[in-house]
């Protein structure tokens, strides 16, 4: 994987993602009507205060998603990789995978899973 | 009632029934081997929105049901691109307004569609959507039809409509969009309201 | 941050959340709109809101004749067309004392049995649908495609056929009527293993039903929940059985009766009452007697005689009852529906309280609610 | 029909003020609204046959009078009897609530409510049901409403 490919690579996202913005933005007509930015619920305009506190189940249901979210973006490399880098290699994705485990183990027994 | 005004592009009323060329794309397509051709922006437009109409899962009564049937593997109309319901106007290009529209409902039915993002379109689906249907003579609470309240782009007929009613509906709406051009900018007289 | 911040926006735990699971909402099975107050996810309390589709039916009855009542019967229940326009058959026949030909009787009882084998079927694919399996969408509508040929072939319409009409039907069925009945049973039979094996054995369905929902049997004869829901429950509420119209009496079938009450046991109820409606099926086409005629010598205009009549009639969802009351003119004085939906409905407070929202629906989904039947 | 009979003698020993008649079908009971409660309370808890399933509640407006219709079945017996009660003062006619008795008669009161205007006296949430709050009473035989309803000679 030279450097130029890598480059290509951004580059055609880039486009691929752009465009698709910058046209959709140009082309699309737009109605600014009066109903058009109350937000949907149903079809009734919304009771009473929308801005509430939520309970703090849900941000640590996604505090503890994103820990292991980006553990297996660790593992991704590894594993296209593992043959060519040998045993040692291994060894310390296993490390990495049990310190892991072990966090997973506290916010259980913290009681961080358990959904009201 | 809000009219959608269309810069250019015939209205499809005058048309004749020759003059749709429905298919044109498979035509040039023949014609040049089947390789590469090239079209207008409004043409390509027209070609997305008229192939992939999204309906909005919005069913009073019995008509409802026979939309069901429709969506369902005999009369699928996902093979006209109507693949899939969504529940949220946000993503919606046409209302089905399929049973009756009673009074207590009108601005549920109207916020619904003013919610809806452009280009939006609307099916009459059955004879109430479209006159109040057996619901015509003395009922107290019924709107003897949907054009009282959304402009509707085609008129379905039927209590209920069979299954192919509806599809027959959904290919005269993909012929209206195919005729008339599409609002690239909606004017700003539309803005306002 | 300002004091007003502090107390509207940070401290305000007492105001309830209320989300309205609106008129449009893919779960209410038409336009029921339940206000829901929320505490985090868990249901506080339910308020359901009607009338988003009330036409009027009992004002229109006041002005039309009997015959053309039929024809905003089966517009009130649409998935049980043929048993309203049943009852009020049912109820001009008593009160004229008119005998309907047996062979009527007969058919009449078949497209009671098929229609309510099609609303069944209706109900497990959009419960199904409703719990996130879509599968059950396209194998239920498949399935019951088949019975609306045997309507469509016979009647010409799909879903609402105006078809039995006081006096008897409004004309002779299709020919091979009774064998495409014995085809469409034989075809069912094999399909029913399949419907098991994706739903009923499903753990994530089993563990979104069981024990959600929960109505004990004094409940449900309290609030007035007949049909599948009230059977789920253990209550006998069988009008077949109870006071048997038409043939109901010649033919055997035992009522389905489950004890504990949840989503899981209304569903197992519907489920075994599709096996009970075919071999139903069976033993009407067996003892349909032959011959051509469909209907009584009735007069074109049907005048009841002065005074109150009654009619129960078991439809797919519960008990309907037509209640007319007559001054001897064409038109009834009064016609009132009891509908099975609009006591159903209205349990969802008290069995929907306490669960998480998505269990609301599992419960909705269970008590297999037609709206256009409540609001009438 | 044996069972008729003996469901009339069970009502006149309930309700001796109340006079009851043959219907067509059911046994029918009629008292003054002023004993409605107490006679349906018997109803509901009597031993031999305690009607405990409502079937239907509703009203029907003879020009002169409304009359509030009760159809009870008991559970064990399967029997059915009509309880009836007329209100000859129209314009704010009152009845007593039923709906702690049966849980079922508390919505049905309110659509009784709705399309007739007959209040229920301590019913605890008497709001319409389906039409909006200012709007007349549909079902009243003296509800007008030229545009859409046609008054044809039958």
């Amino acid at each position: 994987m030279n450097g130029e490919s890598l480059v290509l690579f951004f580059i055609l996202a880039l486009v691929l993602v752009g465009g698709a913005i910058v046209f959709s933005s140009i082309l699309s007509p737009r109605s600014a009507s009066k109903g058009k930015f109350e937000p949907y619920e149903c079809g009734i305009p919304t009771e009473g205060p929308t801005w509430i506190q939520f309970s703090v189940g849900y941000y640590l249901f996604a505090i503890i998603y994103l820990v292991f979210d980006v553990e297996t973006v660790f593992l991704f490399p590894w594993a296209v990789a593992m043959k060519s880098i040998g045993l040692r290699a291994f060894i310390e994705i296993i490390v990495f995978l049990v310190i892991l485990g072990l966090g997973l183990l506290y916010a259980w027994k913290k009681g961080a899973l358990k959904w009201v | 009632m809000e009219e959608r005004s269309v810069e250019m592009g015939v209205k499809i009323k005058s048309m004749k029934n020759e003059d749709f060329k429905d298919n044109q794309t498979l035509e040039d397509l023949k014609e040049l081997g089947d390789s590469v051709f090239l079209t207008t922006m409004k043409d390509l437009l027209k070609w997305g929105r008229s192939n992939s109409i999204w309906p909005l899962t919005f069913a009073t009564s019995c008509c409802g049901i026979e939309m069901m049937a429709a969506g369902a593997p005999r009369f699928d109309f996902a093979r006209f691109g109507v693949e899939v319901y969504r529940a949220t106007p946000r993503q919606a290009d046409v209302i089905v307004v399929a049973g009756t529209i009673v009074r207590k409902m009108v601005p549920v039915l109207k916020r619904l569609y003013d919610q809806m993002a452009e280009p939006k379109y609307v099916i009459a689906m059955g004879a109430c959507a479209v006159s109040g249907g057996p619901f015509m003579y003395n009922t107290y609470s019924v709107v003897r039809g949907v054009d009282h309240v959304i402009p509707v782009d085609v008129y379905i007929p039927g209590c209920p409509p069979r299954p192919e009613a509806l599809l027959y509906g959904i290919m005269q709406l993909q012929r209206k969009i195919k005729a008339e051009a599409p609002a690239l900018k909606t004017s700003e007289k539309n803005n306002k309201k | 941050m300002s004091k007003d911040v502090v107390t509207n926006i940070i401290l305000r735990d007492d105001e309830d959340y209320i989300i309205n699971m609106g008129p449009q909402h893919p779960s209410t099975h038409g336009v029921l709109r339940l206000e829901v107050c929320l505490n985090g996810e868990t249901v506080k309390y339910v308020v359901p809101h009607i009338g988003y589709i009330h036409r009027g039916i009992e004002k229109m009855c006041e002005y039309d004749t009997y015959k053309q009542i039929i024809h905003l019967t089966d517009r009130m229940d649409y998935l049980s067309a043929h048993m309203n326009n049943e009852a009020v058959s049912l109820l001009v026949e008593n009160a004229l004392g008119i005998e309907v030909p047996e062979r009527v009787k007969y058919i009449r009882a078949a497209l009671n049995e098929l229609n309510r084998i099609a609303s069944h079927h209706l109900w497990w694919s959009a419960f199904g649908m409703d719990l996130g399996a879509l599968t059950t969408f396209f194998y239920g509508l498949r399935d019951r495609e088949k019975i609306l040929d045997i309507f469509d072939e016979s009647f010409g319409s799909r879903l609402l056929h105006s078809f039995v009409t006081p006096g008897g039907l409004m004309h002779d069925v299709h020919p091979n009527f009774r064998k495409n009945i014995l085809e469409f049973v034989k075809y069912f039979r094999k399909k029913l293993p399949e419907y098991k094996k994706l739903l009923t054995d499903n753990i994530i369905f089993q563990n979104r039903t069981k024990g959600i929902g929960v109505m004990s049997k004094e409940t449900a004869i309290a609030f007035g929940v007949t049909g599948p829901s009230g059977r789920g429950s253990g209550f006998s509420c069988d009008v077949r059985k109870i006071a048997p119209y038409g043939i109901y009496d010649q033919l055997e079938f035992n009522e389905v009766l489950y004890s504990n009450g949840d989503s899981f046991d209304r569903y197992m109820v519907r489920m075994d009452e599709m096996v009970e409606s075919m071999n139903l099926l069976e033993q009407i086409v067996d003892k349909m007697p032959e011959g051509t005629e469909f209907t009584a010598k009735m007069k074109p205009i049907v005048k009841l005689p002065e005074g109150e009549y009654f009619q129960r009639v078991e439809t797919a969802r519960g008990e309907l009852d037509v209640f007319v009351v007559s001054d001897g003119k064409k038109h009834p004085y009064r016609m009132r529906f009891r509908s099975p939906n609009f006591s159903n409905m209205f349990t969802l407070n008290i069995l929907g309280r306490g669960l998480k929202i998505a269990d609301l629906v599992a419960i909705s989904g269970s008590l297999d609610l037609v709206i256009p039947d409540i609001d009438r | 029909m044996e069972k008729n009979t003996d469901l009339t003698a069970l009502l006149a020993k309930i309700a001796p003020q109340g006079e009851v008649v043959q219907g067509n079908q059911f046994p029918e009971l009629t008292i003054s609204a002023g004993q409605l409660f107490e006679i349906a309370e018997k109803l509901k808890n009597c031993k031999e046959v305690p009607f405990d399933f409502l079937m239907d509640l509703t009203a029907i407006d003879f020009e002169t009078k409304f009359t509030v219709v009760y159809h009870l079945e008991s559970t064990k017996t399967h029997d059915v009897v009509v309880l009836r009660t007329d209100l000859p003062d129209r314009n704010h006619a009152e009845v007593e609530t039923v709906s702690g008795l049966w849980p079922a008669a508390e919505f049905m009161e309110r659509e009784v409510f709705d399309l007739f205007g007959i209040r229920f006296k301590n019913h605890h949430d008497l709001r319409r049901l389906f039409m909006e709050d200012d709007y007349g009473h549909p079902l009243r035989k003296d509800f007008k409403d030229d545009i859409n309803l046609i008054e044809y000679p039958n």
